[in-house]
């Protein structure tokens, strides 16, 4: 299970930074949400079933449905 | 292990916020330093070759991981939506008055006022 | 510079923090707390111990979740506050995005987008009801459950550009918030305590058990898919 | 029973959410029925909700420093419900749950719970920050209370694994050894922004500046008090006084970066945003001195400071043009900036005097030799603004108003500052009973967990 744990904890660091260094904040969101979802293996390997049941529809589905509805408001990803 | 996960974690979001001009990557920062502590603490409960803590048909008996850090999570989660949910209404808002999110045009427009 | 100087800074939060992980247990080998040892033997009034699931009947606190019965019951206070939290992040979005007006879709929501919301639809929301009416027996609760409710009111959004909620969310909202309240104070009237649990628990795994717990999970189903929605909501005017 | 000062505003809050511009109404009624229930009940009680007793469950703690604070948090509300007019329409609602809100954050014995409290506190302070369209400064309070709220957070978990509970009081008698350096940083760091100190402070002049006098007046007068008591409670009554040594450095910076910032700003409003910051750092540094009389005092001079800056915020926020056609105003503004220096016959006097002393007693010659400095720079922009606005003869095109009561308000506090000036022992007498149950760290545990 530490392999796993360990590719997955990878897996969760890179699309961190390429959340943050994305130039396209649409691509930013989805890294997150990518995250997010990764986050949510984590957890169920912890053995946190709740955590990642609520990481899922919060964190990865949301969040992400917030962000992406206010950058809609500002006119896409023009600036 | 994935302590250290959790601690690069919190870097990257603390690098962001601190090299990152445009404001929805601070936002993006944000979530990730909260996801980052989620992790950390959800590592502090876990305890190898438990189950997950629910009296069940598999588990009738406690052999179970410490399910109070799982509560903790459960809750922060929950604050960093909203706080998400409010930070991005308030973007629009900054949008809409000053044209555009880089912190450092911003600053040029609010000297100029 | 700026680069350099941040990545200097956090390089010294990593290492502070990796310096700490001397005092932390080895992971996966953390000792359960006392207060945690309490919870899961449902022992915090000394009357528990050795819970069996089917079996053991009547204890303090009756949830076969024991995240539930941390986060509805023996820590329930907190989950007041952190609704509290949501709703005042709603009342801010609606606040603050106040005076922006709806504005139309240029083109017409899509086809298969439509068809498949008026199916999908009824499902999620039976999904969403499902995760929190079981939410003391297996993972999920108010929380997730409330979530995927809201989640499908974005899809109506989405789909329908005719559809608005408008004050449906915030009477929701305040109604479901208030009962929890209301629920904490009959406590406070009966036994003296905000928030006692005065129902009998019943059997550990039983659909109903566990006193109020799986009432108040509904109301913070209700609420917390409420408050969502009102944010999708607010955030979805003008599109 | 102390539950109900925080269930109520919440009940209201909840009720009155679809009809959000009618809370205007109930506001008051609600703060006069917390008082009224603050004044029937009695210090020295603990309260388990759910009824879990201490380590397990949330305990409420009402001992002589949390019922005194709770006493001055909800007359401070109780002054801005009843002046309607700064009040922003459907800012009603977000004043009822932060009342909910600090009243919880006083008298919680939990730190989890108190991360919650300080959760709402910071939305609500995030959302009143917005006010009048001031998104900017809202936007960088809400990304920096988001990251100490994280550090908060971690702080709360360190103690948890080197306690296994999360109660304060329990914390304070079991932490394992090598724990407390660490929570206390990451503590210190959770609530240095909204305590206003040094490196995370950036944010004030900002948020201040939002055009809407509530901003100003309640962060700088009911939340910074809040969180003051809980700088206290957690570093005195949990820690037994350990850190303080460094957030005494932290505070002297504090004190001076923001006297200096405050002297080169051109704008009133800005001005005082940074004097709030350097008294919020003369207050932690007080405090940090170290033993009984140090808190006392600490204390005294915030109360002096909330009631100054609350007088000074709204006319500031209001009617900074001139004073020439509000003379009322304009009197009760000097009142208040001179107490603000330190003037003789003013609050600030007293409890500047007295803390010098006490400094002097200690042999520590390092906070006089920076209050004395911060003075003389406070005094020099103080009279600045002072002559400025008496002698302005720019009427300006917006000609705005102060109502009688708003008026009546702040002639009445204007008063109490000359009246503690003359009589300081009303305010020495609730800054003495906060320092009496800060400091008692035997009867607060026992008083939680029992028979120990």
């Amino acid at each position: 299970m530490t392999g796993v744990t360990i590719f997955v904890g990878i897996l969760i660091i890179i699309s961190a930074i390429f959340a943050v260094e994305a130039k396209k904040m649409l691509d930013s969101f989805i890294a997150l949400s990518l995250m997010s979802l990764l986050t949510v293996f984590l957890f169920v390997i912890m053995k946190a079933p709740d955590v990642a049941i609520t990481e899922a529809a919060v964190g990865a589905g949301l969040a992400t449905a917030v962000l992406v509805l206010a950058l809609n408001k500002m006119g896409g990803d023009s600036q | 292990m994935v302590y250290y996960i959790a601690f690069i974690l919190i870097g990257v979001g603390i690098y962001g916020f601190l090299t990152q001009k445009n404001l929805f990557k601070h936002l993006v920062s944000l979530t990730i330093v909260d996801t980052a502590v989620n992790i950390f603490i959800i590592s502090l409960g876990y305890i190898e070759g438990k189950e997950a803590p629910i009296y069940s048909k598999y588990t009738p008996i406690a052999n179970f991981v410490d399910p109070l850090p799982q509560a903790l999570v459960l809750t922060a989660i929950v604050i960093g939506v909203g706080t998400l949910a409010l930070g991005a209404s308030l973007l629009i808002k900054v949008y809409e008055k000053y044209g555009t999110l880089d912190v450092e045009q911003i600053a040029t427009k609010e000297a100029e006022e | 510079m700026r680069r350099f100087i941040s990545i200097v800074i956090v390089f010294g939060l990593i290492m502070f923090f990796i310096n700490t992980l001397s005092l932390l247990p080895k992971y996966g080998s953390v000792n359960i707390s006392k207060v945690s040892e309490a919870y899961i033997d449902k022992n915090v009034n000394g009357n528990g111990g050795n819970v069996k699931y089917n079996e053991s009947e009547s204890l303090e606190n009756g949830a076969a979740n024991v995240v539930t019965s941390i986060v509805v019951d023996y820590r329930s206070f907190d989950t007041l506050g952190e609704v509290t939290v949501l709703f005042t992040a709603a009342l801010g979005v609606s606040l603050v995005l106040n005076g922006i007006r709806r504005k139309k879709y240029g083109r017409r929501p899509n086809f298969i987008l439509r068809v498949s919301v008026g199916i999908l639809l009824p499902l999620i929301i039976l999904f969403g009801t499902y995760i929190f009416i079981h939410g003391h027996l297996t993972p999920g609760g108010g929380f997730p459950g409330g979530t995927i409710i809201a989640a499908g009111i974005l899809l109506l959004y989405l789909s329908n550009e005719e559809f608005d909620l408008s004050k449906t969310p915030k009477f929701v909202e305040g109604i479901s918030g208030s009962l929890y309240i209301v629920t904490g104070l009959v406590g406070l009237a009966i036994a003296g305590v905000f928030l006692i649990n005065f129902l009998p628990t019943g059997i550990v795994g039983d659909l109903f058990s566990a006193g109020i717990v799986p009432i108040v999970y509904i109301l913070i189903g209700f609420k917390v898919g409420a408050e969502l929605s009102g944010i999708v909501a607010d955030l979805h005017r003008e599109g | 029973m102390s539950a109900l000062l925080i269930i109520i505003p919440l009940l209201a809050g909840f009720l009155f959410i679809p009809f959000k511009e009618k809370a205007k109404y109930i506001l008051p009624l609600v703060v006069i029925t917390t008082l009224i229930i603050l004044l029937l009940l009695s210090p020295d009680q603990t309260n388990a909700m759910g009824g879990w007793k201490a380590p397990f469950g949330i305990v409420l703690v009402l001992d002589s420093a949390s019922y005194y604070s709770l006493l001055v948090v909800n007359i401070v509300f109780l002054l801005i419900s009843l002046m309607p007019q700064i009040v922003e329409k459907g800012y009603s609602v977000v004043l009822l749950i932060l009342l909910a809100s600090t009243n919880g954050l006083v008298l919680t014995g939990d730190i989890f719970n108190s991360f919650v409290f300080l959760e709402i506190t910071a939305v609500a302070a995030y959302i009143i920050a917005f006010s009048r369209k001031n998104p900017y400064g809202a936007f960088k309070y809400l990304i920096l209370g988001g990251i100490s709220g994280a550090f908060y957070l971690l702080g709360a978990i360190y103690a948890y694994i080197g306690t296994g509970s999360l109660n304060f009081a329990d914390i304070s008698v079991n932490i394992k050894e090598g724990f407390l350096p660490i929570v206390a940083l990451l503590i210190f760091i959770g609530i240095g922004v909204e305590s206003k100190i040094f490196p995370l402070a950036g944010w004030v002049p900002d948020v201040y500046d939002s055009g809407s006098p509530l901003t100003p007046v309640i962060l700088g007068t009911g939340v910074t008090f809040t969180i003051m008591y809980l700088f206290g409670r957690i570093f005195i009554t949990v820690f037994h006084g350990y850190f303080l040594d460094v957030v005494f450095i932290f505070g002297l910076l504090t004190i001076v970066l923001g006297e200096l910032a405050a002297l080169r700003q051109n704008k009133l409003i800005k001005a005082l945003a940074f004097s709030s910051i350097a008294q919020a750092g003369l207050v932690l540094s007080t405090i940090s001195l170290g033993g009984y009389e140090a808190i006392k005092f600490g204390y005294f001079h915030l109360l002096n400071d909330i009631s100054a800056k609350l007088v000074l915020f709204i006319i500031a926020a209001t009617i900074a043009h001139n004073f020439t056609e509000n003379k009322i105003a304009g009197v009760s503004f000097s009142i208040a900036s001179f107490s603000l220096i330190g003037f003789p016959l003013f609050a600030g006097f007293r409890s500047k005097l007295l803390i010098l002393q006490l400094a002097f007693s200690k042999d520590n010659y390092l906070l006089p030799a920076v209050v004395l400095f911060a003075t003389v720079i406070e005094a020099a922009y103080i009279l600045k603004w002072n002559i400025k606005l008496w002698h302005s003869t720019n009427t300006g095109e917006e000609k705005q108003k102060i109502s009688w009561n708003v008026n009546l308000i702040l002639l009445i506090v204007a008063l109490l500052i000359i009246f503690i000036g003359i009589f300081p022992d009303l305010y020495l007498k609730m800054a003495q009973n906060i320092a009496d149950g800060l400091t008692n760290y035997r009867a607060y545990v026992t008083n939680v967990l029992g028979g120990m």
